[in-house]
């Protein structure tokens, strides 16, 4: 048991430095680089950068250095719990994130839990009463929302609230919130800012679990230890959800280390489309204006993240299945 | 001879689905007796497995018990017909465990491996006694040295997967216990297990059985088993059965074709699902299609072409508590004995 | 088809072949646009220059009386200068307080802010945006050879935490910002007339004088203009430029070497979490990041632009008050909000979430924004531009990959052709609602520059046969299959690329509506949308057929030539390798064998030493040159496409009917918003 | 007892007759398959079926909403018409309002003369599914209106149903090729293979997705022509689709690895290749299938995602991604509602592409 923990918490220290590297090269990828979209970006503004200010800023922001001192420096960085200066915001990058970070989080973990408290009862319901007109009616439900690409989503619900319902759904603080420090009266409107994206974020991934827990539990209520509870006179209720609902949930727990990533990664498209404070929109425009440290340290910690729920839900498993905790299987 | 404790009388469990109607179990009657072992034997997909949850009410949907008495005499001494109980009713689930036990095939997958053995075990005490927590641990642990487990109060913290497959077993036979029934229904209880276990297991419920006066249903396969264990053998095919009577009946003078086949495939009559049988031409049907009249004659040696194909065969008793349903036999032949 | 202009006159209701979809609308006399009430009077508040008519006593904004009152700040008249700049605000004296709602795109958005601000620069423009008009500095003199401007300063005029704001820092400026080599590796143009460069000299503590080596008559313009020299403090300090003629010495002069040593100011640096100390310099003097630092607009930073909101509050010091000896500004705050995007702001200021928005709102959304007009509790104005071509196709002259291809681009009836191929009243019904002004690039026809109204149509209205017949005479006789024309070297289809970005407009549509057009002279045209920054690199690589822009800010072509004539290597898009050419002084680039184009030099590089008279008489010189020459093909412009739908809130008072929609107009700066409030 | 036709016909049936019987059983997937089929037919007669050409601009058509087709003329009797429009901007609202002209009917025909095209990318022609007899169809043929730049959406729409599905089919092949052969020798091999295509696999899956799109998009040389990105675009989203697949092939190869007939072929001699080509895919080549019908909506979406964030297709090419970003704007939802309809058949086809999936997963393997 604790050789598979230091396996796991090795591979996570590998995975995540293979990330830096993986991250590193996409966002080397494109041509040009910062001083090339800033000074196209002056442009626009109608001022001149001449080619001498520019090869200074390169200079000043360590740009004209080769790509390997680059990397290391910003591992070195990386590796001290530091992120750099973001170039085009002149501050450090975890300052610029800051509180978007935490909003991500926040609207990822809403849309997990959301996700989790509508996919299980419902998976249970559509396995338990496989091909009844509820199962029917969720089945066609969880494949709408399979289909229905979630900015597409979001712009529909933009449409409805704005040209329906009057209101703008986007943004996840009133117009009065916005500066205002952190108080119970920011958070409660937070709060009820979040539903709409969270539903949105959760819809896809619902759907998705959904179908895995029918599938999983159809799977399971066929054994015969089902069989066998029932014969010994527990009730129906009673052998559901003690065994092939517990068994079913088995592999859900392994599917918490992809629905991390599954929904930031939803969360970064939907903040576009509706405006929301998330590093979502940072993440796209740090990209676009190669904000190098910014861009690579945004994808890191999503990285990390969704290695820590693969972690989390390595542990998890190691936690809830007795046959991985004691060594039975790998 | 007592009276019988379970009385089965022409029962019908049919599956519907999309495809048809399968008529898994297609009129099968037949009485038990408390000390006494009733042997179902057929292949794979006869319905005697269909025929056990029947009586326990368990049969999965799209099954459903179309018509048919199943009569229990309960401990209080009432008889009831569970095939009219209401299915998940609280009568039917005091009978599940505390009049019928069932012990299943694969001791590995019919224990869940999310739980401790002992978790099931009192789990299952506590569903048919009123006993607290330690007491139904401590009624759990004798169950387990009942069943012949040794060290049972380390055991009962184990999870199955930690066991032998015949420790396994013998966890099933105390669970099917736990709930003191009279009846113990054992499908295929020995299939999964290699011989000197499967000897073992028999011993230990030809055992329990002595110490309970329990009377037993045994389903199988395997003549072999059933020569060894059973008083009574009802032989099924395509939901039907073909013939009934006493072991020894059935062993020296077997009527029906099939049941002649089956005595002639011994000992290696582990027939895969619709493959072929060692001695049998043909494989079983698909279920949705189920040949017309006899349903075994396109497998028959001795078919009677104009008869067996067209019409069911009814019935026909041919001895003490002897009978067979084949048109080779009509009533005058049931005069002739065997 | 008969889908004219609103301003197009009537005589353009030729009938026409009737196919299908008749759009029978357009035909509007122009004062229709007037009628749809959306364009007011080119307005603001008047400035008042006579002394005698100053205010003897002044007030200030509760907020400030406070502080006051609590001993964190001098009385009000001692903050405010000995001469002050005092407005009769357009319709009466405001009342303070209030925090004015506005949307701001993140931290790239800083002009934004800087616009409201503009009030920091030296000189400005009237309400019209054609006269020079008096800033922080109360006036000037020109030498007459042309060589010294001298500048007169406000007595008593103090930065925002209340330090002299004198002659000491334009000097500082000049020696230890400009100077520095480390801070700005190149001198400025505007600063080097003729290449030779010019010096700031302290007189007194109120009075600059730039000196220069040669006659250098356009300064005037410079100082006032949106130019490096004349932008102003904090356009042209923030996002790490350094220029803008004066700066804060008591404030910046902690963070230069020369002031400590290079290694204390680079300590300081790593401490604050910057590399080096230019990387913090270039922090420390950016307004916008900075709330310490020392400025002279009405309104500093208080939450920094990196911030979801970027709030301004008003300074305490500003140097501006009302007949009635009110303080300057009205309003208390201007809270800039973040849009993640465009349609989110637009959608916001649909909804009145702001109370005054100019930027960042889309032309073609007008019928929706009008529609929501009651409901969100604003008022629509449309501003006109000034520039002739919202929309501008300009022809890169240098380009050598290709020599078939130059050889077309080159061509002047090949330009002429292309521009006789576009019919700009289609572009206009679609993409500016008919609001804009089909024609030549030339400026409006009220700007001093203008060369005369017929320059508007030459080459410059729809001519397919006209077109057809140039493209034939050049020999491009030859079509293929589908009708396109083919190169002559090897038969194969003249493909003429247009490289456009989304940017004021959407330009990549746009190109394709032309690119469809063009079929029908047997023109192909491949439309690449490209990122704004890939584009330059490609412009730099002198690697464009034709590039896509405005340009706006050439009604002042000595201001802002870059999108008129190749003179400015930084956005070259007619010719790089010419641009550099002319930049270097001939050292770098190509030298253009087209006499026209050096003809156009000529003009241009005289320009400076030359009077306004002069100096406005080579500027229709140039535009002739350009229309006939069709360097850049005008298409639609004099429209509120870019800056110029204006929302504003019903709350809001002094509000103009027209603001000067113009680069050098800093709009809506020259507006000033300092004047506006919130009526009760 | 009867014997039906039905019985006796199940009781012989094949393997793959049986997977077909269950597959039809489940209705939703059968209506799916039509529809994706459908979609494809669409795909490739896309222009065809278009009747305007796509790139078709004029301002006298901006944002025409869709034009019904009047079917029976005055007299009752069945003559299907479309009208011409007459339009006008409305100087205060600046809304365009059109109305159509009964006094100008045209006929609507089949097989109508239009632009030209070659059919198949082969054969020229100007037949066109739909018309009006002069061959103008652009003035007067309006299915589903018009957008901005007047072009006809329904015909943009169709050509993009084109582009947006072939992506899919072409990534789908790509991720299936990579997916099989990396899946196949992480399952075949084992060892140390197997641990470093898992690694592998898990780092790509631990990058959330749409960065990693749009950095790798974000790195597509912008200078690339409309095709050059296309495929770039497959390419990457290929790049990232594999590894459901190959989990899904590791899956089912440990699993066949342990079965008679592999080592039968192995001590035969037979090579790795053909081994895993010749005796491995075709066993499992059910759950594949299903697999790539349930991988094909997933790249759909990318497309369209990518393109959506302005990192995919750019203008001039037309993709569902392009026409949603086109349509994403306040003005599409206040003045031309119409063109939020290419949402529709992204919707219907990935909803169609799930049940197919879905039915022929079921069909394949019941129990798996």
């Amino acid at each position: 048991m604790l050789a598979y923990l230091i396996r796991r918490l090795a591979l996570a220290a590998v995975t995540t430095w293979a990330i830096t590297v993986v991250t590193f090269i996409i966002l080397q990828l494109p041509p040009g680089d910062f001083v090339d979209a800033y000074v196209a970006q002056a442009s626009a503004l109608g001022t001149a950068i001449s080619a001498a200010e520019a090869t200074a800023l390169r200079h000043a922001y360590g740009l004209d250095q080769s790509l390997w001192v680059q990397y290391f420096k910003w591992l070195n960085l990386v590796v001290h719990g530091q992120f750099g200066q973001s170039f085009e915001y002149g501050r450090p990058v975890t300052e610029v994130i800051g509180d978007r970070l935490w909003l991500t989080i926040l609207l990822s973990i809403g849309a997990i839990i959301v996700t989790w408290g509508l996919a299980l009862p419902i998976g249970i319901y559509s396995a338990v009463r496989q091909y009844s007109w509820g199962d029917t009616i969720f089945t066609f439900l969880g494949f709408v929302g399979l289909a229905v690409p979630n900015f597409l989503l979001a712009l529909i619900v933009m449409y409805v609230g704005l040209r329906l319902l009057n209101m703008n759904v986007g943004g996840l603080f009133s117009a009065d919130y916005q500066l205002a420090a952190w108080s119970w009266a920011k958070l409660w409107d937070l709060c009820k800012h979040l539903p709409v994206p969270i539903l949105i974020l959760a819809l896809a991934g619902t759907a998705q679990l959904v179908r895995i827990m029918r599938a999983n539990l159809l799977d399971e209520l066929r054994r015969p230890y089902v069989v066998t509870a029932r014969a010994r006179g527990l009730s129906e209720r009673r052998v559901i959800l003690k065994y092939p609902v517990r068994a079913a949930l088995n592999p859900f727990a392994s599917t918490i280390g992809y629905l991390l990533p599954y929904t930031v990664s939803g969360s970064v498209i939907i903040s576009v489309v509706l405006s929301l404070p998330t590093v979502g929109p940072l993440l796209l425009h740090s990209l676009l204006s190669q904000d190098m440290l910014l861009g690579s340290t945004i994808i890191l910690m999503l990285g990390v993240l969704t290695v820590l729920g693969t972690l989390l839900s390595d542990l998890l498993l190691m936690w809830i299945d007795p046959r991985i905790r004691l060594g039975q299987l790998r | 001879m007592a009276d019988p404790i379970l009385q089965v009388r022409d029962l019908h469990t049919h599956f519907f689905a999309d495809e048809g109607v399968v008529r898994a179990v297609d009129g099968v009657s037949f009485d038990l007796f408390p000390g006494r072992t009733l042997g179902i034997v057929g292949e794979s997909g006869c319905g005697k497995s269909v025929t056990a949850r029947s009586i326990l009410r368990i049969v999965e949907r799209p099954g459903r018990i179309v018509s048919g008495e199943i009569l229990l005499r309960r401990q209080t001494g009432a008889v009831v017909d569970v095939a009219r109980l209401p299915v998940d009713g609280p009568e039917v689930r005091a009978i599940r465990g505390g009049d019928i036990g069932l012990v299943f095939q694969e001791p590995m997958s019919a224990l869940s491996a999310f739980h401790t053995i002992g978790n099931q075990l009192i789990e299952a005490v506590r569903l048919h006694a009123r006993l607290n927590r330690k007491r139904a641990r401590e009624r759990a642990i004798e169950l387990l040295a009942m069943a012949g487990i040794p060290r049972p109060a380390d055991r009962i913290d184990a999870y199955s997967f930690e066991l032998s497959g015949g420790l396994r077993q013998r966890v099933m036979i105390a669970l099917a216990l736990a709930g003191e029934p009279r009846v113990l229904i054992a499908d295929e209880p020995t299939t999964a297990l290699d011989v000197t276990t499967q000897a073992q297991i028999l011993t230990l419920m030809r055992r329990l059985q002595q110490q309970r006066d329990l009377a037993v249903i045994l389903i199988t396969h395997d003549m072999g088993v059933i020569a060894e264990m059973a008083d009574d053998v009802v032989v099924m095919y395509l939901g039907k059965e073909v013939e009934k009577g006493p072991v020894d009946a059935i062993f020296h003078a077997p009527r029906h074709p099939y049941t002649r086949s089956l005595l002639r495939s011994i000992p290696s009559v582990l027939a895969r699902p619709r493959s072929r049988l060692a001695t049998l031409s043909g494989s079983i049907p698909h279920p949705f299609a189920r040949p017309g009249g006899c349903p075994f004659h396109p497998r028959c040696p001795d078919k009677l072409t104009g008869l067996c194909d067209t019409t069911v065969p009814a019935e026909v008793v041919i001895g003490e508590d002897h009978a067979t349903a084949c048109h080779l036999y009509t009533t005058q032949d049931a005069k002739v004995p065997a | 088809m008969p889908n004219l202009s609103r301003r197009t006159l009537l005589s353009a209701l030729a009938a026409s072949p009737a196919a299908g979809a008749l759009l029978t609308s357009a035909a509007q006399a122009a004062g229709d646009l007037a009628a749809s009430g959306l364009v007011g009077a080119l307005q603001g508040p008047t400035m008042i220059t006579d002394p005698a008519k100053f205010p003897t006593s002044f007030h200030e904004a509760p907020m400030l009386a406070e502080r006051v009152k609590a001993g964190k700040l001098p009385p009000v008249d001692q903050r405010v200068p000995a001469e002050p700049m005092v407005w009769q605000p357009l319709d009466q004296i405001g009342t303070y307080g209030g925090t004015w709602r506005r949307a701001f795109t993140g931290p790239g958005d800083v002009e934004n802010a800087n616009r409201i601000n503009a009030s920091d620069k030296c000189f400005f423009w009237s309400a019209d945006g054609s006269k020079i008009v008096p800033c922080i500095a109360k006036a000037y003199e020109l030498s007459d050879d042309g060589k010294t401007y001298t500048m007169h300063l406000r007595k008593g005029m103090k930065w925002s935490d209340g330090a002299a704001f004198t002659a000491d820092d334009f000097v500082f400026w000049f020696e230890d910002v400009y100077g520095n080599k480390e801070i700005v590796p190149t001198p400025i143009p505007d600063m080097q007339p003729k290449g030779k460069p010019g010096r700031i000299v302290k007189v007194d503590e109120t009075t600059v004088r730039f000196e220069f080596d040669v006659p250098y008559f356009l300064f005037e313009e410079m100082m006032a203009g949106d130019t490096n020299i004349g932008g102003g403090q904090s356009v042209r300090q923030s996002q790490k430029f350094s220029y803008g003629a004066y700066s804060p010495g008591h404030y910046l002069k902690q963070f230069l070497p020369k002031y400590s040593s290079v290694e204390a100011v680079n300590a300081r640096a790593k401490q604050e979490g910057f590399e080096n100390w230019v990387q913090m310099l270039h922090f420390k003097k950016d307004w916008s990041l900075n709330p310490e630092l020392p400025t002279l607009g009405p309104w500093k930073t208080v939450q920094p632009i990196n911030n979801p909101v970027w709030l301004l509050e008003r300074n305490p010091f500003y140097y501006a008050v009302d007949t009635a000896g009110n303080q300057l500004p009205y309003l208390d705050k201007v809270q800039l909000t973040l849009g993640e995007n465009l349609e989110i702001i637009n959608l916001r200021a649909m909804a009145g979430d702001y109370d005054e928005q100019e930027r960042h709102i889309d032309l073609a959304k007008l019928p929706v924004l009008l529609d929501n007009q009651a409901k969100g509790n604003y008022k629509v104005h449309l501003d006109l531009g000034f520039a002739g071509a919202d929309f501008l196709l300009q022809i890169n002259q240098s380009f050598k990959a290709d020599p078939e291809i130059r050889k077309w681009l080159t061509n002047a009836d090949f330009r002429r052709a292309l521009s006789l191929g576009i019919d700009r009243d289609q572009l206009n019904e679609t993409f500016w609602l008919g609001v804009g002004t089909p024609g030549s690039v030339v400026p409006g026809e009220s700007r001093p520059q203008n060369p005369g109204p017929e320059w508007r149509k030459k080459w410059s209205v729809l001519d397919i046969k006209q077109a057809n017949q140039l493209l034939d005479k050049i020999g491009l006789t030859k079509k293929d299959a589908a009708g396109f024309r083919v190169r002559t070297d090897n038969g194969e289809r003249l493909r003429i690329q247009i490289v456009a970005v989304q940017a004021f407009l959407p330009y990549p549509k746009l190109s394709e509506m032309v690119a469809d057009q063009w079929q029908k002279i047997g023109i192909q045209a491949d439309v690449r949308e490209l990122e704004r920054n890939l584009a330059m690199t490609r412009v730099r690589n002198n690697d464009t057929h034709i590039f896509i822009w405005n340009n706006g800010g050439t009604e002042l072509l000595y201001l802002f030539p870059r999108h008129a004539i190749p003179v400015d290597p930084t956005e070259a898009y007619m010719g790089p390798l010419y641009a550099q050419y002319y930049a270097s002084g001939g050292a770098q680039g190509d030298k253009p064998d087209d006499p026209n184009i050096l003809r156009i030099w000529e003009l241009f590089s005289e320009a400076a030493s030359l009077k306004a008279e002069g100096r406005n008489h080579n500027a229709q010189e140039i535009w002739k040159i350009l229309v006939d020459q069709q360097y850049g093909i005008g298409t639609v412009g004099q429209s509120p496409a870019g800056l110029g739908v204006r929302l504003v809130s019903n709350k809001l008072g002094n509000i103009a009917g027209q603001v000067c929609n113009a680069q050098h107009c800093r709009t809506p700066g020259n507006s000033h918003p300092e004047t506006w409030y919130f009526k009760a | 007892m009867i014997v039906t036709d039905a019985e006796s016909r199940v009781a012989v049936a094949t393997q793959r007759q049986l997977i077909w019987w269950r597959f039809r059983k489940h209705r939703l997937a059968l209506v799916s398959a039509v529809i994706v089929v459908g979609f494809y037919v669409i795909a490739i007669f896309a222009d065809t079926l278009a009747y305007t050409e796509p790139f078709d601009t004029q301002a006298a058509r901006s944002y025409i909403p869709p034009q019904p087709i009047h079917w029976f003329d005055a007299d009752g009797h069945f003559h299907p018409t479309v009208y011409a429009l007459k339009g006008r901007r409305d100087p205060r609202t600046f809304k365009l309002a059109y109305l159509p002209d009964p006094a100008e009917p045209r006929d609507l025909i089949l097989f109508a003369r239009g632009y030209e095209y070659r059919l198949l990318g082969l054969i020229p022609t100007e037949i066109h599914l739909l018309g009006v007899p002069d061959g103008r169809p652009q003035d007067a043929l309006f299915l589903l209106g018009t957008d901005q730049m007047g072009r006809d959406v329904f015909s943009r729409l169709v050509l993009a149903t084109r582009t947006s599905l072939s992506i899919g089919l072409v990534g789908v092949t790509l991720s299936l090729v990579l997916g099989v052969l990396l899946g196949g020798l992480s399952g075949l091999y084992g060892g140390w293979t197997d641990t470093v295509i898992q690694r592998v696999i898990e780092i790509l899956r631990s990058i959330p997705t749409i960065p990693l799109w749009m950095g790798l998009a974000a790195a597509v040389p912008a200078s690339w022509s409309p095709q050059q990105v296309y495929f770039a675009i497959t390419l990457i989203i290929s790049l990232i689709g594999w590894t459901e697949l190959a989990r899904v092939v590791r899956g089912r190869f440990l699993s066949l690895r342990e079965e008679d007939f592999i080592t039968a072929a192995e001590l035969a001699g037979a090579s790795r290749m053909r081994i895993i080509f010749k005796h491995m895919v075709p066993s499992f080549l059910s759950h594949i299938i299903a697999a790539v019908s349930l991988a094909l909506p997933a790249m759909i979406i990318s497309e369209t995602t990518l393109s959506f964030l302005g990192l995919g297709l750019r203008p001039p090419a037309i993709s569902w991604g392009v026409l949603l970003q086109d349509a994403q704007n306040l003005q599409t939802l206040g003045l031309a509602p119409w063109l939020l309809v290419v949402a529709l058949p992204v919707i219907v086809v990935i909803l169609a592409f799930n049940f197919l999936g879905d039915g022929l997963r079921d069909a394949a393997d019941p129990y798996g």
